[in-house]
């Protein structure tokens, strides 16, 4: 079955709080599901839930029309998360946390990563140890990461986070190549993305 | 789109292994670090006990078992520590890899930086305990096979009390009574090779111990850690 | 008070230059120094009635176990200076001095070792002082691992400066240990107050040796110091005209 | 606009320690285990070494001052560690308040924590280890004014490895030294005790030290945390 | 002096990064300073220069006239700095941590902290575990520390990340109002904030 990522019913509780109440949605191939909401809303619950980091008390995740626990490994073999924080070693510079982080999940030559790196305009400092960078430089290499991967799903939280004006636009840049090649996304955001409103669709948790 | 070759288990493993190593060749200060925590404990003794080194070779093989285990317990709170809080761990969950491979390989490698290194250098602090030079590949011997086993088991501490803050000293609690025979045996071990006696029946039970460590232990550690992270 | 000479010192340009120049003359002085207090020790003086030729060693050992304090003390007087005073080249001073005083710290117990089995009829003893030269070589190690634990280095500079003010505490522990606990150790027979109780022929070399050693000390510690500067101001302009 | 009453000193302190204390009792476990990582390292030594009551009374104070030592190291890592993560003591820094006195604050609450229960279930460890009921206060007065010695001084350790990433071992490499003394002196104390000899001297002498302590070690340990911030 | 914040010709070196090379600026009671530039450009080292927690190679920050490494301690009960991570502890409630953290700056009363967490509309999760609050949620804890201070010079580095649509606002309103007060605020900022042309300095970092 082609690419598509179906939620139903989704309820999840965390804590003393009914955080999602029936949340469901498709999205398919070329499409992009933009969660927004006030502070608190769930956003961030909701991508972990599909992620499957988090297990709903009620509903399921379809991935390809399965439900996603069954053959987890594949699954995640075609998703990539990112959330709040970059999955980054300080000690270790960009490329290198880019060569194990991504290497265990496919192979790739090092022209690919210098490429990736180039595309998120991240290879000036790809070569010094993340924890010497700004904030907004290890957003960067962790997106890089996103490229590298080649998934076909990305979940991303608040993507924009600590990035400039340039970042910002490259961020959109991104997601509408990666749709444009057939693949799938769900962002939080807080600040509007002008996506194409063809590919996009929004979700306001309330 | 998820192109590009996969990717077979061993180069998993290996990367894994690889970047472990790196990080840890970043800091060389840190790669003595349990190395010099050990030799340092094992010095403490004779000073907190007596300096005559007859009474001391009776204490020696306690001695160098107890900091053997308290260097290792040290050292498994960082496991899987920092791979938690920066978020490569979430990212191993949600790599399509098996995650008991993923952290037996973590669990290798964490043996070859903080077990191995401590057999190798126990012969100096053995013979400041007065144990005669003919004895030391035993002691060497039941020191390499029973740091193994504790990684082994220390891993499913690690990952259980990932989600506690300060998990340090629970860490320690968890994994001390499945220690205890390790420590039990090994001592035995190091009693008989010390008193020049054959210590081969200790060591292969100690052997066993690894093994089956190596079987269980990965699989609890992935199980605890899938928990750990929600 | 005229404080030019203070702060010219705390300028790499002028000290690199200076450490320079006199490396080779505290080298050369070392050299004579040493191949003089070995002979004299070694060939000349004679054996001593009760312990034979194996007190030999004592050229090398007490030389070293006085540099390994001495060496200490430097280490944390420059540091204090560099943090008190933020100078540079105080605390490169400081990193320079660390592992050649661990590695005199080292000699001494080797060679006092050596000497513990003929005279004691072992190798170690956990004696008080023993025990506090060990140590020392733990607190030196403490302060390499910390310099090459911090990335950045002047924080590593300034951290390992407090470490090394407040690890002086550990010298008179161990020069004053063999007086404060009933010690196996020989008490001081040369560094102290009023007249030294030893021959003058063991005595002459000994001293020498002492000088020597100090010299070879210092030679060491400009070229380290050197090392440091260069690696430090690798961006600095002066370096490159004082290359080009 | 910088309004409001000013904060005395003494507010200061007790709203730091009160944090530290609610923190802590938020996670009972975590109350608890300092002690039981001593109840438990006391008790692997007989199981390393011999149940033989007289032989292990004879290295009672030994086992216990080690144990007591390496309970204090465990927990020092965490004196400063959270708060410098996420960005407390960065405040504390900005306060305009003394840091000094700040820290000294947080190291005692620490010690009021780890230190002083440890000094108080001494006696079950010591009586399993074949002390005499008459020799306890001797025991647990050496490990309470030692342990508090080993908190002072070890928030200097634990101030200087704030930047350095699993600064656990170091700090223990760092700190160790420092300790020698109180643990030979501590010892000597608690060794006395058993014996029901006067320990008076080694007593004070600790005291010494902790007076010492008292008023160097949070001086160094403010200079140190500043660094460490940058 | 009145209030007044003055940097000349600030230098700061990251390790091989000459980071702000001769940065000067003069904010004075009422006014605010924008820093905005590139991911990386420099926006977090000068404001952690500015409080004290970086040193410059060269060049000196003064506070009403006296340069602020001389009574440190005054400096720094006026200031409050909210980095790009709340200091928060997990395990304490929101109320919890504004009385101990705020706490050892001033006294306040009970009613003074229920009328800073109402307005940064946190009052509903204050009383609980800061560990189970969404990213938003957390900041605004942090910003009701913020205005409990009561500081005359806020530093604010990215202080809108994480929050929704109304916490831009809220931004917005705070700064406006502590403006008004007399304060002088500096924030690094990558989103345009609309305060008054007329209280606001703009600083571009290259
Ligand atoms: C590992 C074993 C040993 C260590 C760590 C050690 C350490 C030291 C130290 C630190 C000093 C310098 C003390 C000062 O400056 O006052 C010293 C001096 C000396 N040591 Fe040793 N020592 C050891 C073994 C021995 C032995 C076996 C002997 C001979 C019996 C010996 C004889 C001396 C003498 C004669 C001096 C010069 C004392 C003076 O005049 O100040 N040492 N040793
Ligand atoms: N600890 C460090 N060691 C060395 N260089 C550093 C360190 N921290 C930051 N830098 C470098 O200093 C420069 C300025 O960093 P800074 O964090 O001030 O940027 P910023 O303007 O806040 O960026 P962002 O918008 O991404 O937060 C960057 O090039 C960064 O790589
Ligand atoms: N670990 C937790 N335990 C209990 N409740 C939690 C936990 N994490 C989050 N919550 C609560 O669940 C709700 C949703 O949180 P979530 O992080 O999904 O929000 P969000 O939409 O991502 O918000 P933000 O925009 O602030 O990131 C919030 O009310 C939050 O307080
Ligand atoms: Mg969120
Ligand atoms: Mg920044």
């Amino acid at each position: 079955m082609t690419a598509e990522l179906r939620a139903d019913n989704l309820h999840l509780w965390r804590g003393e709080q009914h955080v999602l109440r029936g949340v469901g949605f498709v999205v398919s191939a070329g499409q992009c599901l933009l969660v927004t909401g006030r502070n608190g809303a769930g956003k961030t619950s909701l991508i972990r839930t599909v992620a499957g980091l988090l297990q709903p008390e009620e509903g399921r995740v379809f991935w390809r029309g399965e439900p996603t626990g069954v053959d987890r490994s594949r699954f995640h073999s075609e998703t990539y998360y990112l959330g709040h924080d970059a999955p980054l070693k300080g000690d270790l510079t960009g490329a290198e946390n880019l060569r194990f982080g991504v290497g265990i999940r496919r192979r790739f030559l090092p022209d690919e990563l210098r490429a990736a790196l180039a595309r998120t305009a991240a290879s000036d400092f790809a070569d010094r140890p993340v924890r010497t960078l700004s904030a907004g430089q290890r957003r960067r290499i962790a997106l890089a990461g996103v490229l590298l991967t080649t998934a076909t799903l990305w979940l991303l939280d608040e993507p924009t986070t600590n990035l400039d004006a340039s970042g910002q636009e490259l961020i959109k840049t991104l997601i509408e190549a990666h749709l444009a090649a057939g693949g799938i996304a769900i962002a939080a955001i807080h600040h509007p993305l002008e996506l194409d409103a063809r590919a996009t669709t929004r979700l306001e948790l309330a | 789109m998820t192109g590009g070759q996969s990717v077979s288990p061993w180069h998993v493993a290996r990367l894994t292994v690889e970047r472990d190593l790196r990080l840890a060749f970043r800091r060389p200060a840190q790669l003595v670090q349990p190395i010099l925590f050990f030799l340092i404990v094992t010095t403490l003794f004779p000073l907190a006990l007596s300096p005559e080194l007859s009474r001391l070779r009776d204490v020696a093989p306690g001695v160098l078992w107890v900091a053997a285990l308290l260097s290792s317990l040290l050292a498994l709170e960082f496991l899987f520590r920092d791979d938690a809080q920066d978020g490569t761990l979430e990212q191993f969950a949600l790599s399509g890899q098996s995650l008991t491979w993923l952290l037996f390989a973590k669990t290798f490698s964490h043996w070859l930086l903080t077990g191995l290194p401590l057999a190798v250098v126990a012969p100096i602090s053995a013979g400041a305990l007065g144990v005669d030079f003919g004895s030391m590949p035993g002691v060497v011997a039941s020191l390499a096979i029973g740091s193994f086993a504790l990684s082994l088991i220390g891993a499913i501490g690690a990952g259980l009390t990932l989600g506690v803050q300060r998990g340090g000293v629970l860490l320690s609690l968890l994994t001390l009574p499945l220690a205890v025979p390790i420590l039990i045996f090994g001592a035995r071990a190091t009693e008989l090779a010390i008193k020049s006696e054959p210590y081969g029946a200790p060591l292969y039970l100690l052997a066993a111990f690894a093994v089956l460590g190596l079987t269980l232990a990965p699989l609890a550690a992935a199980a605890a850690v899938r928990i750990g992270l929600e | 008070m005229n404080w030019t000479w203070f702060h010219r010192l705390g300028s790499p340009p002028y000290i690199y230059k200076l450490a320079g120049t006199l490396t080779p003359w505290f080298a050369w002085a070392a050299a004579l120094l040493i191949a003089y207090g070995l002979v004299g020790g070694i060939v000349l003086a004679p054996p001593d009635y009760q312990q034979k030729d194996a007190f030999r060693i004592i050229y090398v050992h007490a030389p070293s176990a006085w540099l390994s304090l001495m060496i200490y003390t430097t280490m944390a007087v420059s540091a204090a200076i560099g943090l008190i005073w933020r100078m540079k080249v105080s605390h490169a001073l400081a990193a320079a001095c660390a592992p050649i005083g661990a590695w005199f710290t080292v000699a001494a117990l080797g060679t006092g070792m050596l000497w513990g089995k003929p005279m004691w009829g072992t190798y170690w003893v956990w004696d008080p002082r023993l025990t506090a030269e060990l140590v020392l070589l733990f607190l030196y190690m403490g302060y390499m691992g910390l310099r090459a634990g911090i990335e950045d280095t002047q924080r590593a500079d300034r951290a390992s400066a407090v470490l090394a003010i407040v690890g002086v505490i550990n010298v008179p522990i161990v020069k004053y240990s063999v007086e404060w606990w009933n010690s196996l150790h020989q008490s001081a027979s040369v560094m102290k107050l009023g007249k030294p109780d030893i021959v003058l022929e063991m005595l002459i070399p000994l001293l020498v040796m002492f000088v020597g050693f100090t010299l070879l000390f210092f030679a060491l510690a400009l070229v380290r110091l050197r090392a440091e500067i260069l690696r430090r101001e690798r961006a600095a302009s002066w370096l490159r005209e004082a290359l080009a």
